[in-house]
Protein backbone atom coordinates (compact mmCIF):
# COMPACT_ATOMS: atom_id res chain seq x y z
CA UNK A 1 0.00 0.00 0.00
CA UNK A 2 3.04 2.43 0.49
CA UNK A 3 3.53 2.47 -3.60
CA UNK A 4 0.01 3.76 -4.08
CA UNK A 5 -0.15 7.86 -5.02
CA UNK A 6 -1.32 9.90 -2.47
CA UNK A 7 -2.64 12.40 -4.67
CA UNK A 8 -4.88 11.47 -7.34
CA UNK A 9 -7.73 12.00 -9.83
CA UNK A 10 -9.63 9.14 -11.12
CA UNK A 11 -12.76 8.18 -13.02
CA UNK A 12 -13.06 4.82 -10.52
CA UNK A 13 -15.12 4.93 -7.80
CA UNK A 14 -14.13 5.86 -4.64
CA UNK A 15 -13.13 4.24 -1.34
CA UNK A 16 -12.87 5.39 2.02
CA UNK A 17 -10.81 2.05 3.04
CA UNK A 18 -8.83 2.66 0.07
CA UNK A 19 -7.76 6.44 1.01
CA UNK A 20 -7.42 5.13 4.64
CA UNK A 21 -4.74 2.73 3.34
CA UNK A 22 -2.77 4.68 1.49
CA UNK A 23 -1.90 6.83 5.26
CA UNK A 24 -2.17 3.93 7.27
CA UNK A 25 1.22 2.81 9.10
CA UNK A 26 2.22 1.28 12.62
CA UNK A 27 2.79 4.78 13.89
CA UNK A 28 -0.12 6.43 13.54
CA UNK A 29 -3.39 5.77 15.74
CA UNK A 30 -5.71 7.94 14.39
CA UNK A 31 -7.32 8.85 10.48
CA UNK A 32 -9.24 11.06 9.86
CA UNK A 33 -11.61 10.93 6.88
CA UNK A 34 -13.61 13.28 4.80
CA UNK A 35 -16.38 12.09 2.00
CA UNK A 36 -17.49 14.92 -0.34
CA UNK A 37 -20.86 13.22 -1.68
CA UNK A 38 -23.19 14.04 -4.49
CA UNK A 39 -26.04 15.48 -3.12
CA UNK A 40 -29.70 14.62 -4.46
CA UNK A 41 -31.21 18.33 -4.31
CA UNK A 42 -29.45 21.44 -5.08
CA UNK A 43 -30.51 25.17 -4.10
CA UNK A 44 -30.91 27.12 -6.86
CA UNK A 45 -32.21 31.13 -7.15
CA UNK A 46 -35.97 29.15 -8.14
CA UNK A 47 -35.41 26.65 -5.23
CA UNK A 48 -34.85 23.40 -4.92
CA UNK A 49 -34.67 21.39 -7.85
CA UNK A 50 -33.66 17.56 -8.45
CA UNK A 51 -30.27 16.65 -9.32
CA UNK A 52 -30.29 13.59 -11.52
CA UNK A 53 -26.55 12.98 -11.92
CA UNK A 54 -22.95 15.11 -11.87
CA UNK A 55 -20.46 15.61 -14.28
CA UNK A 56 -17.16 16.08 -13.06
CA UNK A 57 -13.90 17.77 -15.16
CA UNK A 58 -10.28 18.02 -13.81
CA UNK A 59 -6.83 20.12 -15.55
CA UNK A 60 -5.64 16.43 -14.11
CA UNK A 61 -2.07 17.50 -13.97
CA UNK A 62 -3.02 20.51 -12.34
CA UNK A 63 -4.91 19.07 -10.25
CA UNK A 64 -2.65 16.39 -8.85
CA UNK A 65 -0.14 18.70 -7.96
CA UNK A 66 -2.58 21.01 -5.75
CA UNK A 67 -3.37 18.48 -3.96
CA UNK A 68 0.07 17.42 -3.14
CA UNK A 69 1.00 21.12 -2.47
CA UNK A 70 -2.24 20.99 -0.27
CA UNK A 71 -0.69 18.40 1.80
CA UNK A 72 2.94 19.81 1.90
CA UNK A 73 1.11 22.79 3.59
CA UNK A 74 -0.58 20.37 5.58
CA UNK A 75 2.81 19.38 6.91
CA UNK A 76 4.06 22.47 7.73
CA UNK A 77 0.82 23.83 9.49
CA UNK A 78 0.35 20.38 11.72
CA UNK A 79 4.24 19.04 11.89
CA UNK A 80 2.89 15.60 13.70
CA UNK A 81 0.77 14.73 11.00
CA UNK A 82 2.07 11.48 9.51
CA UNK A 83 0.47 11.21 6.15
CA UNK A 84 -2.27 12.78 3.43
CA UNK A 85 -4.13 11.44 0.79
CA UNK A 86 -6.64 13.35 -1.45
CA UNK A 87 -8.49 12.16 -3.94
CA UNK A 88 -11.04 13.22 -6.45
CA UNK A 89 -13.31 11.27 -9.01
CA UNK A 90 -14.04 12.87 -12.45
CA UNK A 91 -16.32 12.12 -14.92
CA UNK A 92 -20.15 10.79 -14.18
CA UNK A 93 -21.28 10.73 -10.70
CA UNK A 94 -24.38 9.74 -9.35
CA UNK A 95 -26.64 10.88 -6.02
CA UNK A 96 -24.93 9.44 -3.46
CA UNK A 97 -21.15 8.34 -4.28
CA UNK A 98 -18.20 10.15 -2.73
CA UNK A 99 -16.92 12.63 -5.63
CA UNK A 100 -13.78 13.75 -2.95
CA UNK A 101 -12.35 11.67 -0.15
CA UNK A 102 -9.21 12.91 1.91
CA UNK A 103 -7.55 10.87 4.86
CA UNK A 104 -5.17 12.62 7.57
CA UNK A 105 -3.10 10.05 9.92
CA UNK A 106 -1.78 11.28 13.19
CA UNK A 107 0.06 9.42 15.86
CA UNK A 108 -2.68 10.48 18.14
CA UNK A 109 -5.92 12.21 17.55
CA UNK A 110 -5.02 15.50 19.02
CA UNK A 111 -2.10 15.82 16.68
CA UNK A 112 -4.12 17.75 14.09
CA UNK A 113 -5.79 14.82 11.97
CA UNK A 114 -9.29 16.33 12.04
CA UNK A 115 -7.97 19.99 11.84
CA UNK A 116 -5.95 19.28 8.75
CA UNK A 117 -8.71 16.96 7.04
CA UNK A 118 -11.03 20.46 7.32
CA UNK A 119 -7.97 22.53 5.90
CA UNK A 120 -7.89 19.82 2.96
CA UNK A 121 -11.38 20.57 1.90
CA UNK A 122 -11.43 24.24 2.42
CA UNK A 123 -8.46 24.38 0.37
CA UNK A 124 -9.09 21.68 -2.08
CA UNK A 125 -12.63 24.12 -2.72
CA UNK A 126 -10.42 27.02 -3.14
CA UNK A 127 -8.23 26.32 -5.50
CA UNK A 128 -7.66 22.55 -6.90
CA UNK A 129 -8.82 22.74 -10.75
CA UNK A 130 -11.87 20.83 -10.89
CA UNK A 131 -15.11 21.59 -11.80
CA UNK A 132 -18.55 20.37 -11.26
CA UNK A 133 -21.75 20.21 -13.99
CA UNK A 134 -25.79 19.47 -12.55
CA UNK A 135 -27.33 17.57 -15.47
CA UNK A 136 -31.04 17.05 -15.15
CA UNK A 137 -33.59 15.21 -17.60
CA UNK A 138 -34.05 18.85 -19.12
CA UNK A 139 -30.75 20.66 -19.37
CA UNK A 140 -27.12 21.21 -17.24
CA UNK A 141 -25.34 23.73 -16.06
CA UNK A 142 -21.91 24.51 -14.68
CA UNK A 143 -21.53 25.05 -11.30
CA UNK A 144 -18.89 27.78 -10.88
CA UNK A 145 -17.41 27.89 -7.19
CA UNK A 146 -17.23 31.67 -5.43
CA UNK A 147 -14.47 34.12 -7.00
CA UNK A 148 -10.95 33.70 -4.93
CA UNK A 149 -9.95 37.13 -4.84
CA UNK A 150 -6.67 36.25 -4.28
CA UNK A 151 -6.30 34.21 -7.58
CA UNK A 152 -8.87 35.28 -9.85
CA UNK A 153 -7.16 37.71 -13.22
CA UNK A 154 -9.55 40.81 -13.21
CA UNK A 155 -11.59 40.32 -16.33
CA UNK A 156 -12.06 44.40 -16.78
CA UNK A 157 -7.84 44.29 -17.64
CA UNK A 158 -8.57 41.60 -19.90
CA UNK A 159 -11.44 43.58 -21.55
CA UNK A 160 -9.60 46.50 -21.92
CA UNK A 161 -5.84 46.05 -22.22
CA UNK B 1 12.37 41.43 -31.65
CA UNK B 2 13.31 38.13 -31.60
CA UNK B 3 10.38 37.05 -33.49
CA UNK B 4 7.33 34.94 -32.19
CA UNK B 5 7.29 32.35 -29.44
CA UNK B 6 4.80 28.99 -29.52
CA UNK B 7 2.66 28.45 -26.25
CA UNK B 8 -0.07 26.03 -25.86
CA UNK B 9 -3.48 27.02 -24.69
CA UNK B 10 -6.20 24.92 -22.76
CA UNK B 11 -9.97 25.77 -22.14
CA UNK B 12 -12.03 24.15 -19.17
CA UNK B 13 -15.38 24.15 -18.76
CA UNK B 14 -17.84 26.52 -19.75
CA UNK B 15 -15.06 28.63 -21.20
CA UNK B 16 -14.01 24.95 -22.96
CA UNK B 17 -17.46 24.87 -24.32
CA UNK B 18 -18.17 28.54 -25.32
CA UNK B 19 -14.97 28.25 -27.35
CA UNK B 20 -15.40 25.18 -29.11
CA UNK B 21 -12.05 24.10 -27.93
CA UNK B 22 -10.06 22.59 -25.72
CA UNK B 23 -6.47 22.92 -26.61
CA UNK B 24 -4.81 24.65 -29.04
CA UNK B 25 -0.95 25.85 -30.30
CA UNK B 26 -0.93 29.75 -30.44
CA UNK B 27 1.90 32.01 -31.28
CA UNK B 28 2.54 35.22 -29.97
CA UNK B 29 5.16 37.98 -29.94
CA UNK B 30 8.42 37.05 -28.02
CA UNK B 31 7.63 39.17 -24.70
CA UNK B 32 3.88 39.01 -24.57
CA UNK B 33 2.34 38.54 -21.38
CA UNK B 34 -0.87 36.17 -20.33
CA UNK B 35 -2.58 39.35 -20.41
CA UNK B 36 -1.75 40.17 -23.70
CA UNK B 37 -2.63 36.39 -24.85
CA UNK B 38 -5.90 36.25 -23.25
CA UNK B 39 -6.65 39.23 -25.31
CA UNK B 40 -5.79 37.47 -28.30
CA UNK B 41 -7.83 34.57 -27.34
CA UNK B 42 -10.63 36.55 -27.06
CA UNK B 43 -10.62 38.26 -30.41
CA UNK B 44 -10.04 35.33 -31.86
CA UNK B 45 -13.08 33.73 -29.94
CA UNK B 46 -15.88 35.58 -30.34
CA UNK B 47 -18.00 33.31 -28.50
CA UNK B 48 -15.77 33.33 -25.51
CA UNK B 49 -17.72 35.77 -23.48
CA UNK B 50 -15.11 36.77 -20.27
CA UNK B 51 -16.74 40.25 -19.78
CA UNK B 52 -17.68 40.64 -15.87
CA UNK B 53 -16.24 37.49 -14.90
CA UNK B 54 -13.85 35.71 -12.92
CA UNK B 55 -11.20 33.77 -14.64
CA UNK B 56 -8.04 32.27 -13.79
CA UNK B 57 -5.03 31.61 -15.65
CA UNK B 58 -2.22 29.00 -15.02
CA UNK B 59 1.17 28.77 -16.69
CA UNK B 60 2.46 25.32 -16.42
CA UNK B 61 -0.03 24.34 -13.63
CA UNK B 62 0.75 26.71 -11.43
CA UNK B 63 -1.69 29.81 -10.88
CA UNK B 64 -0.61 32.89 -12.58
CA UNK B 65 -0.81 36.86 -12.59
CA UNK B 66 -1.47 38.91 -16.33
CA UNK B 67 1.81 40.15 -16.04
CA UNK B 68 3.71 37.05 -16.24
CA UNK B 69 5.85 37.17 -19.46
CA UNK B 70 5.49 33.76 -21.23
CA UNK B 71 8.22 31.68 -22.50
CA UNK B 72 8.91 29.36 -25.47
CA UNK B 73 6.84 26.01 -24.88
CA UNK B 74 4.68 27.53 -21.61
CA UNK B 75 1.28 25.40 -21.22
CA UNK B 76 -1.44 28.34 -20.56
CA UNK B 77 -4.78 27.36 -18.72
CA UNK B 78 -7.82 29.68 -18.56
CA UNK B 79 -10.86 28.46 -16.70
CA UNK B 80 -13.72 29.95 -14.50
CA UNK B 81 -13.63 29.44 -10.59
CA UNK B 82 -13.05 25.82 -9.30
CA UNK B 83 -16.00 23.83 -7.71
CA UNK B 84 -14.84 20.60 -6.79
CA UNK B 85 -16.47 18.63 -3.71
CA UNK B 86 -19.77 18.13 -3.58
CA UNK B 87 -21.12 19.73 -0.40
CA UNK B 88 -21.37 22.72 -1.75
CA UNK B 89 -25.16 24.79 -1.29
CA UNK B 90 -25.21 27.48 -4.16
CA UNK B 91 -24.16 27.59 -7.81
CA UNK B 92 -23.28 30.58 -9.54
CA UNK B 93 -25.69 29.86 -12.92
CA UNK B 94 -28.86 31.66 -13.13
CA UNK C 1 -28.38 0.03 4.60
CA UNK C 2 -30.88 1.79 6.53
CA UNK C 3 -31.35 -1.07 8.72
CA UNK C 4 -28.19 -1.80 9.76
CA UNK C 5 -27.49 -1.05 13.57
CA UNK C 6 -25.46 2.48 14.09
CA UNK C 7 -24.17 2.02 17.38
CA UNK C 8 -22.69 -1.50 17.82
CA UNK C 9 -20.26 -3.54 19.48
CA UNK C 10 -18.51 -6.20 17.28
CA UNK C 11 -16.11 -9.19 16.79
CA UNK C 12 -16.29 -8.40 12.89
CA UNK C 13 -13.46 -6.50 11.31
CA UNK C 14 -14.29 -3.05 10.77
CA UNK C 15 -14.60 -1.08 7.36
CA UNK C 16 -14.96 2.56 6.67
CA UNK C 17 -16.91 1.90 3.82
CA UNK C 18 -19.52 0.36 5.91
CA UNK C 19 -19.73 2.82 8.94
CA UNK C 20 -20.24 5.62 6.00
CA UNK C 21 -22.62 3.52 4.67
CA UNK C 22 -24.77 3.42 7.59
CA UNK C 23 -25.47 6.98 8.02
CA UNK C 24 -25.40 7.73 3.73
CA UNK C 25 -28.77 9.45 2.54
CA UNK C 26 -29.06 11.72 -0.70
CA UNK C 27 -29.82 14.71 2.02
CA UNK C 28 -26.44 14.43 3.59
CA UNK C 29 -23.53 15.85 1.17
CA UNK C 30 -20.73 15.73 4.20
CA UNK C 31 -19.10 12.62 5.62
CA UNK C 32 -16.93 12.89 8.51
CA UNK C 33 -15.21 9.92 9.72
CA UNK C 34 -12.75 8.98 12.74
CA UNK C 35 -10.54 5.53 13.06
CA UNK C 36 -8.76 4.65 16.25
CA UNK C 37 -5.89 2.04 14.89
CA UNK C 38 -4.26 -0.28 16.63
CA UNK C 39 -0.33 1.44 17.03
CA UNK C 40 2.75 -0.79 16.58
CA UNK C 41 4.08 0.65 20.10
CA UNK C 42 3.33 2.06 23.41
CA UNK C 43 4.63 4.75 25.48
CA UNK C 44 4.95 3.51 29.12
CA UNK C 45 7.12 4.46 32.30
CA UNK C 46 10.03 2.54 30.92
CA UNK C 47 9.99 3.88 27.44
CA UNK C 48 8.66 2.40 24.18
CA UNK C 49 8.11 -1.30 23.90
CA UNK C 50 6.33 -2.87 20.97
CA UNK C 51 2.73 -4.38 21.30
CA UNK C 52 1.84 -7.46 20.02
CA UNK C 53 -1.25 -7.41 19.70
CA UNK C 54 -4.40 -5.60 21.61
CA UNK C 55 -7.58 -7.44 23.45
CA UNK C 56 -10.29 -5.57 24.02
CA UNK C 57 -13.49 -6.33 26.31
CA UNK C 58 -16.94 -4.59 26.33
CA UNK C 59 -19.78 -4.81 28.68
CA UNK C 60 -21.45 -4.84 25.57
CA UNK C 61 -24.78 -4.03 26.06
CA UNK C 62 -23.95 -0.59 28.28
CA UNK C 63 -21.36 0.25 25.90
CA UNK C 64 -24.61 0.12 23.03
CA UNK C 65 -25.93 1.78 24.52
CA UNK C 66 -23.60 4.28 25.68
CA UNK C 67 -22.66 4.67 22.10
CA UNK C 68 -26.48 5.74 21.27
CA UNK C 69 -26.28 8.23 23.92
CA UNK C 70 -23.48 10.02 22.41
CA UNK C 71 -25.22 9.88 19.03
CA UNK C 72 -28.41 11.91 21.44
CA UNK C 73 -25.86 14.76 22.69
CA UNK C 74 -24.15 14.88 19.20
CA UNK C 75 -28.20 15.60 17.59
CA UNK C 76 -28.58 18.41 20.40
CA UNK C 77 -25.43 20.11 20.47
CA UNK C 78 -25.17 19.88 16.45
CA UNK C 79 -29.09 20.11 15.48
CA UNK C 80 -27.73 20.14 11.43
CA UNK C 81 -26.37 16.53 11.94
CA UNK C 82 -28.17 14.05 10.16
CA UNK C 83 -26.77 10.59 11.38
CA UNK C 84 -23.98 9.28 13.46
CA UNK C 85 -22.77 5.07 13.51
CA UNK C 86 -20.19 4.31 16.29
CA UNK C 87 -18.69 0.86 16.20
CA UNK C 88 -16.74 -0.73 18.25
CA UNK C 89 -14.34 -4.04 18.04
CA UNK C 90 -13.93 -6.19 20.34
CA UNK C 91 -11.89 -9.67 20.92
CA UNK C 92 -8.12 -9.49 19.51
CA UNK C 93 -6.89 -6.86 17.04
CA UNK C 94 -3.30 -6.77 15.43
CA UNK C 95 -1.73 -3.76 15.06
CA UNK C 96 -2.88 -1.55 12.24
CA UNK C 97 -6.40 -2.46 12.41
CA UNK C 98 -9.18 -0.34 13.64
CA UNK C 99 -10.48 -0.53 16.73
CA UNK C 100 -13.46 1.88 16.83
CA UNK C 101 -14.89 3.89 14.11
CA UNK C 102 -17.07 7.01 13.84
CA UNK C 103 -19.09 8.43 10.69
CA UNK C 104 -21.03 11.54 10.93
CA UNK C 105 -23.47 12.86 8.35
CA UNK C 106 -24.28 16.44 7.67
CA UNK C 107 -25.92 18.33 4.60
CA UNK C 108 -22.84 20.47 4.30
CA UNK C 109 -19.26 20.54 5.93
CA UNK C 110 -19.75 23.52 8.30
CA UNK C 111 -22.81 21.77 9.81
CA UNK C 112 -20.85 20.61 12.75
CA UNK C 113 -19.49 17.06 11.11
CA UNK C 114 -16.00 17.88 11.66
CA UNK C 115 -16.65 18.91 15.87
CA UNK C 116 -19.31 16.09 16.17
CA UNK C 117 -16.88 13.74 15.23
CA UNK C 118 -14.00 14.38 17.45
CA UNK C 119 -16.95 15.06 20.36
CA UNK C 120 -17.63 11.52 19.90
CA UNK C 121 -14.25 10.29 20.32
CA UNK C 122 -13.81 12.20 23.41
CA UNK C 123 -17.25 10.75 24.98
CA UNK C 124 -16.26 7.25 23.83
CA UNK C 125 -12.83 7.37 25.61
CA UNK C 126 -14.52 8.46 28.73
CA UNK C 127 -17.97 7.47 29.35
CA UNK C 128 -18.39 3.95 26.93
CA UNK C 129 -17.22 0.34 29.24
CA UNK C 130 -14.84 -0.74 27.13
CA UNK C 131 -11.20 -2.05 28.34
CA UNK C 132 -7.49 -2.39 26.50
CA UNK C 133 -5.28 -4.95 27.11
CA UNK C 134 -2.11 -4.70 25.27
CA UNK C 135 -0.15 -8.21 25.10
CA UNK C 136 3.24 -8.63 24.62
CA UNK C 137 5.50 -11.94 23.69
CA UNK C 138 6.06 -11.93 28.09
CA UNK C 139 3.27 -11.18 29.37
CA UNK C 140 0.37 -8.49 29.51
CA UNK C 141 -1.26 -5.35 30.91
CA UNK C 142 -4.55 -3.91 31.22
CA UNK C 143 -4.27 -0.29 30.04
CA UNK C 144 -6.59 1.76 32.51
CA UNK C 145 -7.75 5.13 31.00
CA UNK C 146 -7.74 8.87 33.28
CA UNK C 147 -9.90 8.88 36.62
CA UNK C 148 -13.17 10.57 35.45
CA UNK C 149 -14.23 12.67 38.62
CA UNK C 150 -17.60 12.79 37.78
CA UNK C 151 -18.44 9.37 37.27
CA UNK C 152 -16.11 7.57 39.52
CA UNK C 153 -17.12 6.14 43.05
CA UNK C 154 -14.69 7.51 45.67
CA UNK C 155 -12.58 4.08 46.90
CA UNK C 156 -11.88 5.68 50.56
CA UNK C 157 -15.89 5.31 50.76
CA UNK C 158 -15.71 1.84 49.46
CA UNK C 159 -12.82 0.84 51.90
CA UNK C 160 -13.97 2.08 54.95
CA UNK C 161 -17.78 2.43 54.40
CA UNK D 1 -37.33 -5.01 56.67
CA UNK D 2 -38.92 -6.59 53.93
CA UNK D 3 -36.12 -9.04 53.68
CA UNK D 4 -33.05 -9.70 51.02
CA UNK D 5 -33.32 -8.94 47.40
CA UNK D 6 -31.28 -10.41 44.64
CA UNK D 7 -29.01 -8.83 42.21
CA UNK D 8 -26.97 -9.67 39.86
CA UNK D 9 -23.23 -8.44 39.90
CA UNK D 10 -21.12 -7.99 36.92
CA UNK D 11 -17.34 -7.63 36.75
CA UNK D 12 -14.89 -6.60 33.94
CA UNK D 13 -11.22 -6.08 32.96
CA UNK D 14 -8.78 -6.13 36.24
CA UNK D 15 -11.10 -6.21 38.59
CA UNK D 16 -12.99 -10.04 36.79
CA UNK D 17 -9.38 -11.03 36.36
CA UNK D 18 -8.27 -10.54 40.30
CA UNK D 19 -11.48 -11.87 41.73
CA UNK D 20 -11.40 -14.73 39.51
CA UNK D 21 -15.31 -14.53 38.20
CA UNK D 22 -17.21 -12.41 35.70
CA UNK D 23 -21.02 -12.58 37.59
CA UNK D 24 -23.21 -13.94 40.24
CA UNK D 25 -26.15 -13.57 41.74
CA UNK D 26 -25.75 -11.60 45.52
CA UNK D 27 -28.95 -11.40 47.85
CA UNK D 28 -28.66 -8.26 49.86
CA UNK D 29 -30.80 -6.55 52.65
CA UNK D 30 -33.93 -5.01 51.42
CA UNK D 31 -32.81 -0.68 51.47
CA UNK D 32 -29.12 -1.57 50.32
CA UNK D 33 -27.08 1.08 48.61
CA UNK D 34 -24.53 0.25 45.75
CA UNK D 35 -21.79 1.19 48.39
CA UNK D 36 -23.09 -1.83 51.11
CA UNK D 37 -23.40 -4.02 47.80
CA UNK D 38 -19.51 -3.21 47.02
CA UNK D 39 -18.23 -3.50 50.71
CA UNK D 40 -20.17 -6.92 50.69
CA UNK D 41 -17.89 -7.92 47.80
CA UNK D 42 -14.54 -6.78 48.67
CA UNK D 43 -15.29 -8.68 51.96
CA UNK D 44 -16.07 -12.03 50.10
CA UNK D 45 -13.55 -11.55 47.48
CA UNK D 46 -10.26 -11.13 49.18
CA UNK D 47 -8.17 -10.78 45.83
CA UNK D 48 -10.16 -7.69 44.48
CA UNK D 49 -7.98 -4.89 45.40
CA UNK D 50 -9.73 -1.96 45.68
CA UNK D 51 -8.09 0.47 47.36
CA UNK D 52 -6.67 3.67 46.44
CA UNK D 53 -8.19 2.84 42.70
CA UNK D 54 -10.76 4.64 40.71
CA UNK D 55 -13.75 1.87 40.30
CA UNK D 56 -17.11 3.04 38.70
CA UNK D 57 -20.47 1.55 39.13
CA UNK D 58 -23.99 0.72 36.75
CA UNK D 59 -26.79 -0.50 37.79
CA UNK D 60 -28.90 -1.44 35.18
CA UNK D 61 -26.46 -0.21 32.66
CA UNK D 62 -26.67 3.65 33.78
CA UNK D 63 -23.70 4.84 35.65
CA UNK D 64 -24.35 4.78 39.05
CA UNK D 65 -23.52 6.52 42.63
CA UNK D 66 -22.64 4.70 46.22
CA UNK D 67 -25.52 6.03 48.09
CA UNK D 68 -28.30 4.62 45.00
CA UNK D 69 -30.41 1.65 46.32
CA UNK D 70 -30.64 -1.55 45.19
CA UNK D 71 -34.12 -2.99 44.06
CA UNK D 72 -34.91 -6.72 43.09
CA UNK D 73 -33.57 -7.80 40.17
CA UNK D 74 -31.04 -5.08 39.76
CA UNK D 75 -27.84 -5.60 37.27
CA UNK D 76 -25.08 -4.08 38.94
CA UNK D 77 -21.93 -3.92 37.41
CA UNK D 78 -18.28 -2.87 38.89
CA UNK D 79 -15.23 -2.23 36.58
CA UNK D 80 -11.97 0.18 36.23
CA UNK D 81 -11.59 3.26 34.27
CA UNK D 82 -12.68 2.43 30.37
CA UNK D 83 -10.55 2.49 27.91
CA UNK D 84 -11.49 1.92 24.80
CA UNK D 85 -10.66 3.23 21.53
CA UNK D 86 -6.99 2.93 20.43
CA UNK D 87 -4.55 6.09 19.98
CA UNK D 88 -4.16 6.56 23.94
CA UNK D 89 -0.18 7.16 24.70
CA UNK D 90 -0.36 5.82 28.20
CA UNK D 91 -1.60 3.59 30.20
CA UNK D 92 -2.00 3.49 34.36
CA UNK D 93 -0.24 -0.19 34.78
CA UNK D 94 3.53 0.88 35.20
Amino acid sequence: MGERKRFEITTDALSLDDVAARVSDPRYGAITTFAGVVRGETVTAEGERGTDFLHYEAYAEMAESMLAQIGEEIQTQWPKVGAVSILHRIGRLEIGEPSVLIAVATPHRGDGCFEACRYAIERLKAVVPIWKQENWADGQVWVEGPRQPDLALDPTEVETK
Amino acid sequence: MSGDIAVTVKLFATLRQQAGWAEQSMRVPSGSTVGALMTMIIETTPDLKLSGRAVYAAVNQSYSQMDRVLQEGDVVAIFPPVSGGSARKIWGGS
